[in-house]
């Protein structure tokens, strides 16, 4: 028996369900090309804004004992320079999902336009980033303006519309609701953390805080989809600490319909694409899932 | 995790704003492989090491704030650090010669050996280091104003200069003098193994951020060492790299 | 020159920093009096609430990579009972913290008042508890009935009054303002988590989330203590994730005046307290700190 | 991180409601030691393997709704488990005594071999398990309505016995009867080495929760083999321990 590793998340047909996540390996269009020829299903561009930006200092990133911290500061080259990178990264015939910042809907509605013009085949409002001040988790821990840059950004896109929301906050199931207009959602971004040098006595990162990601988090991520696939019906894309096929599984069974994968490329390299899509394939084939939507939401009774 | 700390034991003037910093770090290295090195409160920046014995050190030019701080630092003061990174340079088998540009010539310091040779550049006599490290005649130094040696770029030099002899060579200067040099021995018909040591701006050292990234790979991971043949399928070297914002310009 | 490892934190004494964290190994007075006698300089009991609980039926605890995920669910003798376990505890002559639990001020008060007659030093009021409907985290989210606990049972204790706060929340440092006519902070409580085991299919805790402890949310815990910090003068105590003398050192440096230390008894037992004074101690000569008030913070500038 | 699981092979029916289970689990087990076993969906409780060997095994008594499913466990079932955990019996030096009750036994199994003796008390026959396993003669039966061998409990026939012989002294039962073993034992002027295997209310196996802890110590991890000196110091030995809320009950 085979299985079939195909999915699709909100209209969204993808070959397999490893995406790479927002924020790594994506600045450069030619890394992104080497990612999705690495097997990954399609690429999520880092998050861009309007104007360029070089992000905090570094160190911008620092690798703790079962995962990362970082507060890049959303450096991005602006979006009209950005067409450029998407250019080269689509020669792999793979979706790449533009991923978006701004500090109100003006901003996300012009960024989604543009973005849909470079041939992006989603948007992803980037409403979660928990190191940068008034973008990011301060606009996704607000429901009413959620809701607002949701239902802006709809309404000028053609493609979907995932809204990548933010674990830091008390309630994730209302900000979820908050978010329903969209095609899907992303769940989850970094957890706000830190890390002090004890030798050095300072923090280590330059910013002092930013967020956490890799295995740590992964049961945060877990219980957050697993909360909202609970609480609503809606396409999930499950990120947050996946590393080997377990991880994979895990999302999916809580119901994600898809998921993304950042940090693990930290020590895996883009290679860990196929080396999971093996595993998860072989795996499959044991427990006898023929495919993708047999194993969805299955932990959720 | 805190980062991990090496205490200075020696500083070195080798010359025009460039020092070598010794330290004890109990790590196995490779020559062409690089650190972090963090001045807190300040910034981080990649070094090569210029030595990789029990005794290591950093040879580091002067550019900014970091690498300033950096050469400002005395015996005893702390060194922090992660590392080491970077795939090294593989072993020389036979002769073979170092093609250094600048400070370029740190990275590829370790690699000085009985059967090495040398093209040294630099803009002018005082910018030269590391030429005292080979045996008389086996070193050969360019300036561009030729205040030492032969007068002109690496390359002016070594389109007359026989390589036939050497089964390896190894270069590392500014990408524009790396760009160059690469040409001219993709011109040639050359039979040692080439290995170029590039340079990218590096935020993570990890190969998460992309800062570094040339053709798809990563600098900090899948290099800063790369094979001649490797380079032939990057569009990116010597053309374009991404500054700071991730912005893409010409080079 | 010697370091001195005693400290103070809200009128407490401890002759070290290093205290027993609530639920771990705090049911039974014996082990209690264990841990003490092992070189904690205080134990927070489990937090007992008016009526006996079972807690939930096992598994209530889960290994992970890097952490632990529990849902114990407040399983207590009810106050009355507790009583016996404090007596044998208090026969190490060092501080036991009472740890309480319910779901309103009064019932807060109450606990407090059987807590003080049984002779506890100080009262920890659990506002931070992940997994159990009504009390825990539901109190401790809502930054009115933070204040309205807090003063009530501070009206009632002639101890000094600790509040543990939850991660949880979109916005620390409104709950720990509304927290602030308390003694002390206790920061952290776990991060709400999950875990599903791929063969089974199925949550693995019985109560489906729970958690999570451990290393991995040591850099939450220092983002926490650091954020707390930063914004107001109260003393804290900071738990989450300590293993090592590392750890300790980076919860002071970001301002902490003691810690909690719960999983890591996990691997090490209870001779955890002294290895980690002893190599405390020693970075403290090496550094050259006299005392642990040098440490204090230092990170924060 | 997922649970481990084994599949079980065989099935056996030993007395009246226990079975042994077996399966293969590549993990090296001491006798003594116990497994976590979860039935998803019911709950988890703690196992002392009743085999050690490459196929492993647990015997188990139904008492309740978790150790009936595994009872009704088939070949092909999976059995969700993880551990092992505890500290184990140390290994007999000389010929040496098993005295087991009830399922207690369970633990005492996997210290089987040709200079094993037993004393096996039951509340009638057809409780009784694993007398087979011992040579003739060497195996002493006690039941509390004289269905088989002695017609009494344990300690009526322990104190009869001759422990002279014996180098070590295995005991594994329920708390009234292994208390009443200690006084027996204590009462008398007994050379060999005497361990008790203990058994509380385990929550998490791991040390955490508190609730198998006797003494000041985790019967889950520094149990739940404790030597007769160790349970000298236990105020709570036979005297009191908790319940699944924690409440403190006298035995
Ligand atoms: C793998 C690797 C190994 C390296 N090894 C060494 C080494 O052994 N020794 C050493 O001295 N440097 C080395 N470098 C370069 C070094 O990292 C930079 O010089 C340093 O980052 C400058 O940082 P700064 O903050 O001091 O200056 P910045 O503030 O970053 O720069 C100040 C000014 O100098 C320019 N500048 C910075 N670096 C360079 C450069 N390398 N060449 C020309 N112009 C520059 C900048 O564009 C800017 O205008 C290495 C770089 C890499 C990627
Ligand atoms: C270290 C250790 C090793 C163990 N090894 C074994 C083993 O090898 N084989 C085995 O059969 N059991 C063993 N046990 C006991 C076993 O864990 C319990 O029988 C089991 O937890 C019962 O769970 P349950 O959910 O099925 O029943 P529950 O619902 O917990 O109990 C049902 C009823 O039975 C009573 N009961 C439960 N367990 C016992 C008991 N052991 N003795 C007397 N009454 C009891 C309860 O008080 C209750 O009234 C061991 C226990 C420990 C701590
Ligand atoms: C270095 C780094 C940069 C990131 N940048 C972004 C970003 O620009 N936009 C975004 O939405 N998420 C960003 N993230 C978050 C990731 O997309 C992802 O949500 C998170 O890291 C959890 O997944 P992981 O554990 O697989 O890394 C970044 C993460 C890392 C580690
Ligand atoms: C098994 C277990 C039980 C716990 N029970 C309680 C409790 O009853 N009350 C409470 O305030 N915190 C409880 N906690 C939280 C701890 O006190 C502590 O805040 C948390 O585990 C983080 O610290 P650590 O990483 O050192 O364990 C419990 C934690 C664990 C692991
Ligand atoms: S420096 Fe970040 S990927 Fe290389
Ligand atoms: S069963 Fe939890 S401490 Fe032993």
């Amino acid at each position: 028996m085979f299985a079939d590793l195909s999915t699709e998340v909100a209209g969204l047909r993808l070959e397999n369900p490893l995406m790479l996540a927002s924020g790594i390996l994506d600045e450069n269009g030619y890394s992104m090309l080497r990612v999705l020829r690495s097997g990954a299903s399609a690429a999520v561009t880092k998050s861009i804004g309007e104007e360029e930006r070089n992000g905090y200092r570094p160190p911008v990133v620092h690798p703790l004992q079962s995962g990362m911290l970082n507060a890049i500061g959303l450096a991005n080259p602006g979006i009209e320079e950005y067409g450029h990178e998407i250019e080269i990264a689509r020669r792999a015939g793979k979706p790449i999902i533009g991923s978006i910042f701004a500090p109100d809907e003006a901003g996300f509605s012009r960024l989604a336009e543009r973005m849909q013009s470079f041939g992006v085949s989603a948007i992803e409002l980037n409403l979660s980033c928990p190191h940068v001040k008034g973008v990011g988790s301060e606009v996704g821990s607000d429901p009413v303006l959620v809701k607002r840059v949701v239902q802006a950004v709809k309404s000028v896109s053609s493609v979907p519309v995932f809204a990548k929301l933010s674990p830091n906050v008390t309630d994730l199931v209302e900000i979820a609701r908050a978010a329903s207009d969209a095609d899907g959602l992303v769940l989850i971004n970094t957890v706000r953390a830190m890390a002090v040098d004890i030798r050095a006595r300072r923090p280590v990162l330059s910013n002092g805080f930013g967020g956490l990601s890799g295995p740590s988090i992964k049961p945060v991520g877990i219980r957050c989809v697993y909360e909202v696939r609970k609480a609503m019906d809606i396409p999930i894309v499950g990120v947050g600490g996946i590393s080997g096929f377990e991880d994979v599984v895990e999302y999916i069974m809580v119901g994600s319909d898809a998921v993304q994968i950042g940090t693990a490329l930290w020590r895996n390299g883009p290679g860990i694409f196929s080396s999971i899509l093996c595993e998860l394939e072989k795996f499959m084939e044991e427990e006898g899932y023929r495919g993708i939507g047999e194993m969805k939401g299955v932990a959720l009774q | 995790m805190s980062y991990e700390y090496a205490t200075v034991s020696g500083v070195k003037e080798e010359g025009r704003g460039v020092r070598t910093l010794w330290f004890q770090w109990e790590r196995k290295v490779e020559p062409g492989q690089f650190v972090m090195v963090w001045v807190p409160g300040l910034g981080e920046i990649p070094l090569s090491l210029s030595s990789t014995d029990h005794t290591k050190s950093i040879t580091i030019k002067s550019f900014g704030p970091v690498s300033e701080a950096i050469t400002r630092m005395s015996p005893g003061d702390r060194i922090y650090l992660r590392g080491p990174y970077g795939r090294p340079f593989t072993r020389p088998t036979g002769q073979y010669l170092l093609i250094g540009g600048g400070s370029g010539m740190a990275s590829l310091r370790p690699m000085v050996g009985p059967r090495a040779h040398a093209i040294i550049s630099a803009r002018s006599k005082d910018d030269l280091i590391f030429r005292d490290a080979f045996q008389p005649g086996r070193v050969h130094v360019t300036t561009d104003d030729g205040s030492e040696g032969f007068k002109g770029n690496t390359v002016d030099f070594l389109r007359t200069f026989d390589l036939s002899g050497f089964t390896e060579i190894y270069v590392c200067g500014p990408e524009r003098m790396m760009f160059s040099v690469y040409r001219e021995l993709r011109s040639r018909q050359v039979n040692a193994r080439v290995e170029f040591s590039l340079e990218r701006l590096m935020k993570c050292g990890i190969g998460l951020c992309d800062s570094c990234s040339i053709g798809g790979y990563q600098l900090c991971r899948d290099g800063p060492v790369f094979s001649i043949d490797e380079l032939d399928r990057m569009e990116e070297f010597g053309r374009s790299r991404l500054v700071e914002s991730g912005r893409r310009i010409t080079l």
